[in-house]
């Protein structure tokens, strides 16, 4: 029986399975313990009680930094970066301590450290509330990145996230949180790298993942209308990726397109571009094509913003340019 | 401590009855989404903006806060501006690129509220320092709340601010809760200004919601650093009536509290002084407040009216010399 | 008359020009008054005084932040960061603070902030201390972004971003502070977005920065004895960088490698590669290859080091693959 | 203060003696090239990281940082696997991928010495917070110096433990120098453990080349952290006889200033201690000196005769299940 559920409460609902499955699952961050301000853990507190649902003062970098620390000693902490863009204040702990420590140590510390974070724009919040960053923490080893933008998805993810021994961050698109859908009632653990092709198409590979995961299935809904039939690769995991299903879709459709919110300069669009193009240069009738947000901070007006930020409108525009 | 001027009370009375209309009329505005993004209310901790904005000059320079409305329009941000920027609009301060977090007036010493807990901190101690090395006599000011009080970048700042003996107040504004947690939960001190003695700098506690107070505090603390006296860290403690931001359902406390510190208003302490003082009687509050209402209308109004942005606007403004690229 | 001078030394005199010809230039960071660790700040706090050559305690944050305050104000700071690896501490006020201020102020508020960032390995400091984190920067709007490889061309790119009105990166490699080279007696300002041309060849383009730009040029000498002639250019600028000349490069070899002492995965090596694609999908005879270091974090025994990041003998041995 | 059990001294200075030893040796061997990266030494601050130490459990926790080497043989980092680190050898603690800076024994609560300056800092007090949640009775100490105190994730570290109540102990190596700068340039308080009142914490103060001194306050605090009253800011005051690192030239202080220090020197300390103690005469000190530099010669024979690295090595330990990629 699946259960109908808005995307914060499936957060809240992996949490809590969690929690129950395991007993050194805790989470910790600014509010979690009043529910978040996104509402993705109400109620846990009053189930799990406040030493497992902490409140934390705004010290990003203690959240993260107590969490390596306590991951190190056995616990799987699950940690909340409210929106991904103050990350900043926390990198050397994420970068520096966390990514690293197994490696540095020879092999002997485990990290198995979740760390969620509301993630991108949409949300007329602006230049410091708008940040889609997962290429610099893909660039990163000893990191894994998982997305999801659907509550069926970010109950998989997160959950393979928390029983993952590594360090992993966990986006969850701020834009999404209030979008219902079905979701399992029961979860059954995938090791992080798999994707999900959300659509067959025989026409043209769109890859993506996050909050533009909607719009490329809009704008391929729109596209098939003109005859251009996409397939809609879904990543899940940005690291590691699933090069073996986009290149097989590529292999045979020939033309591929990676749309992400973050940033178009140097966005993890740009390694997927060089991927393919390394492992299909001969089957590509076209260079791959990158939509990313322009290369503007994010401003403030709503029509400015969805000027910058891919739209599935924008994305039918791009991709029509392919045919 | 020496009386402020009796004529500022007066004055910084009617910039608090602005802010204040300023905020109530905001307030009405995103609730009937005329106006996008996130609002944080500044209503029940006028005083504190004010009594320290009125102790500055105009080349002084303030950062402020995501809470930072009474900040701007304390320190003297052109209303029409401050208000075309939280619509968005191309005439706003920032160009529409800002919007409340974000709003700046560069010209009169704001540099801008700030997104960032404790991203503004550091600014203003920089600012301090180019005062510091070209023996300038500006001051700046750091509004923050007392979350911000908990992040690094305070640390760094008050240290090397103390340690250079730079001319910076740093102004914490503890309005009892950093987003749901009170104070008590997110430190373990009952003074903010205790924090002042980890970095040899002067701590002061005043009664927030005491235009007054606030004021000749913040002229002592802004007459130190002009002298070369350095820092001073001057906690004003004041209430939020407000949830964190407009929508917040506020789990964390009771309406009870809320109406307690109701009673401390501010602007109904400054008009019992102002009374007691034989400065003005009702008649006057509310012609204040008339005045002042017909201030933030017509700056809504003007707002209303502004052009609006064009999308590819956003693509100026990046950087100085160059222009991004837009869609093809 | 041409100067041989030290790379660190070349620093050193581009800083004592710079705060010669405007009183607005000082420096500051962690042992810059007494010289810096590597060296490059000599003399400076006797010349220029204790006013304008500020040592500062350890915090990054308050000094990239004050930075940012300063320049506002209408100063050009120019902080240092000496090992790239703790700009992590600063994130939020390079990231949040300095690149997006004047956006999001409409315009109104300039930042003339140079940041010098010791990087990279090759010096047994294992993973804290190696770090090539240039593709981060790359990826938000409002950064500019310089490295350089010999004394002259530090020089130049060092005396060019503090005149630049924008926040700037300037990326001195850590492993070639002490190379010895010629620096034109004058400097002339260019504009920040310029690549320099180190090698003129006719089969392949390889485009590299930074440390690695010695080791390409070694690699290219040991290639042209098997008849393979490189092109080899320093792209000097990395944001912005000088798409033109790379691509009028590649549309003339058919061949294209990126080589940079990053980590391989989403590297700015994957901007250029994919941005060569784009641009010049019908000329290239083969994918362009890209050339990193492995990801894992640096190891600190020499032996996996050197194994881990690119060197000449490895450069050769990947580019002979395309012939 | 009750006086420590005098046999703890004799162990204690041992402890000091060995990694003198190991220090002297190192020194020689770094100098003439045998041994690649960055060394920053730890002699002449011996007695804190052995008092501390001493104070702890094996199951207590002890994070380190860049001055490391002599916390790491204090808390019982086998020798012989410590110099094959250094060396960069597959035996080593971290199997070469460390070094110098990132020495680590989980198995006997060395959380690893650490690059970053303060980096260890939130890491001890994880560690506590697991306890705590656990009900374990393990302790951690996150071990920094004076320098660390002065950089963000120290203070949101420090305030945050104080507010859970975390069963850690913050120990402050003040040796006078963050790198090249004096303590008195870089903040602006004579004794770092005041910053302990920022936080609501206990701080303590003690003579850092006094290693019963250490040991008292350290278990004393240890004590604290065990029965639940939270954690301690215990600073020990200590100087760095070389340089930041090997090969720094020190500008910014005299030898006159170092030999005086030496005067202070920990072990001679010791030594004088125990003489009056009657615990131990000259011809001990000697043999537990030869003792020493047996132990560590072996270790260095250990390590010269380890195996080297292969540079396919580097591949593996990056993630818990999945390997790295090499050159094809
Ligand atoms: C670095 C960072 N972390 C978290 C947030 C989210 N956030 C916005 S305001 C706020 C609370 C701020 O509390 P306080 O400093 O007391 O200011 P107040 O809202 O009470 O005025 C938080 C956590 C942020 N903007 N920046
Ligand atoms: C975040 C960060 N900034 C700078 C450095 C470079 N660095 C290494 S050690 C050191 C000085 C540390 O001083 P202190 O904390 O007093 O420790 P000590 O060396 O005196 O033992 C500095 C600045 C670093 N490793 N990490
Ligand atoms: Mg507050
Ligand atoms: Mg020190």
């Amino acid at each position: 029986m699946a259960m109908r559920l808005a995307y914060s409460k499936a957060v809240t609902l992996a949490l809590a399975e969690a929690m129950d499955a395991d007993s050194s699952v805790f989470c910790l961050g600014e509010d979690v313990g009043y529910g978040g301000a996104y509402g993705a853990t109400q109620g846990l507190r009053d189930r799990f009680g406040a030493d497992r649902v902490r409140d934390t003062p705004i010290s990003e970098s203690a959240i993260v930094g107590f969490s390596v620390g306590a991951a190190m000693s056995g616990m799987r902490p699950v940690a909340e970066i409210m929106h991904m863009d103050f990350i900043a204040i926390a990198m050397d702990q994420v970068v520096n301590q966390a990514a690293k420590m197994r490696y540095m140590f020879g092999g002997k510390a485990k990290v198995p450290l979740t760390i969620r974070c509301g993630v991108g724009g949409y949300l007329n919040a602006a230049a410091q509330h708008s940040q889609s960053l997962e290429s610099w923490f893909a660039h990163i080893p000893g990191l894994k990145i998982v997305s999801a933008a659907t509550p069926a998805d970010i109950r998989q993810v997160l959950r393979d996230a928390i029983l993952d021994d590594n360090p992993v961050l966990v986006l969850e698109p701020l834009g999404l949180y209030e979008n219902v859908g079905e979701v399992p009632e029961t979860y059954a653990r995938k090791k992080i790298g798999y994707c999900d092709v959300k659509r067959r198409g025989e026409d043209v590979t769109l890859i993506t993942w996050g909050r533009t995961v909607t719009e490329v299935l809009e704008a391929a809904e729109t596209l098939a209308r003109d005859q251009i039939d996409c397939e809609v690769i879904d990543l899940l995991s940005i690291s590691p990726w699933d090069k073996k299903t986009v290149l097989e879709s590529v292999w045979r459709t020939n033309q591929a397109v990676v749309v992400h919110q973050a940033h178009r300069t140097a966005g993890f669009g740009a390694e997927v571009a060089a991927t393919i193009m390394e492992k299909a240069f001969k089957e590509l009738d076209a260079p791959v094509m990158r939509i990313g947000a322009l290369d503007t901070p994010i401003p403030f007006a709503p029509a400015m913003e969805r000027y910058v930020l891919p739209t599935a409108e924008r994305i039918v525009s791009e991709v029509k340019k392919l045919f | 401590m020496a009386v402020s001027n009796e004529g500022d009370i007066l004055k910084m009375y009617r910039q608090m009855v602005l802010i204040r209309v300023a905020e109530e009329t905001l307030l009405r505005l995103f609730e009937s989404a005329e106006m996008p993004g996130f609002i944080h209310s500044y209503i029940g901790e006028e005083a504190t903006g004010v009594g320290v904005c009125q102790a500055l000059e105009v080349s002084d320079v303030i950062t402020s806060t995501h809470r930072g409305h009474g900040h701007v329009i304390a320190k003297g941000c052109d209303l029409n501006h401050f208000f075309a920027e939280l619509y968005g609009r191309s005439n706003g301060t920032c160009k529409g690129k800002g919007g409340s977090m974000h709003v700046a007036d560069l010209d009169i010493g704001v540099f801008g509220a700030n997104g960032i807990v404790g991203g503004g901190v550091p600014i203003a101690a920089g600012v301090a320092l180019a005062a510091s090395i070209r023996k300038e006599r500006r001051v700046s000011v750091a509004f923050m709340g007392d979350g911000a009080t908990d992040i690094g970048p305070f640390h760094e700042t008050l240290n090397l601010a103390a340690v250079w003996n730079l001319p910076v107040v740093f102004v914490v504004e503890n309005n009892g809760f950093a987003d749901f947690i009170r104070v008590s939960d997110h430190q373990k001190i009952d003074r903010i200004s205790k924090r002042a003695d980890a970095y040899g700098m002067k701590g002061v506690t005043v009664d927030g919601n005491d235009v007054e107070a606030v004021f000749i505090a913040a002229t002592e603390a802004v007459r130190a650093a002009r002298r070369g006296e350095g820092p001073t860290l001057l906690e004003c403690v004041t209430y939020r009536w407000r949830g964190h931001f407009e929508g917040d359902p506020q789990p964390y406390r009771t309406q009870d509290e809320v109406e307690e510190w109701k009673l401390k208003d501010p602007l109904k302490a400054a008009e019992k002084r102002l009374e007691a003082l034989g400065l003005a009687v009702q008649a006057d509050f509310d012609a204040i407040r008339k005045e002042a209402i017909a201030r933030v209308e017509s700056a809504v109004e003007f707002a209303r009216a502004s052009p609006h942005v064009k999308p590819e606007d956003a693509l100026s403004d990046v950087y100085t010399d160059m222009e991004v690229e837009g869609w093809q």
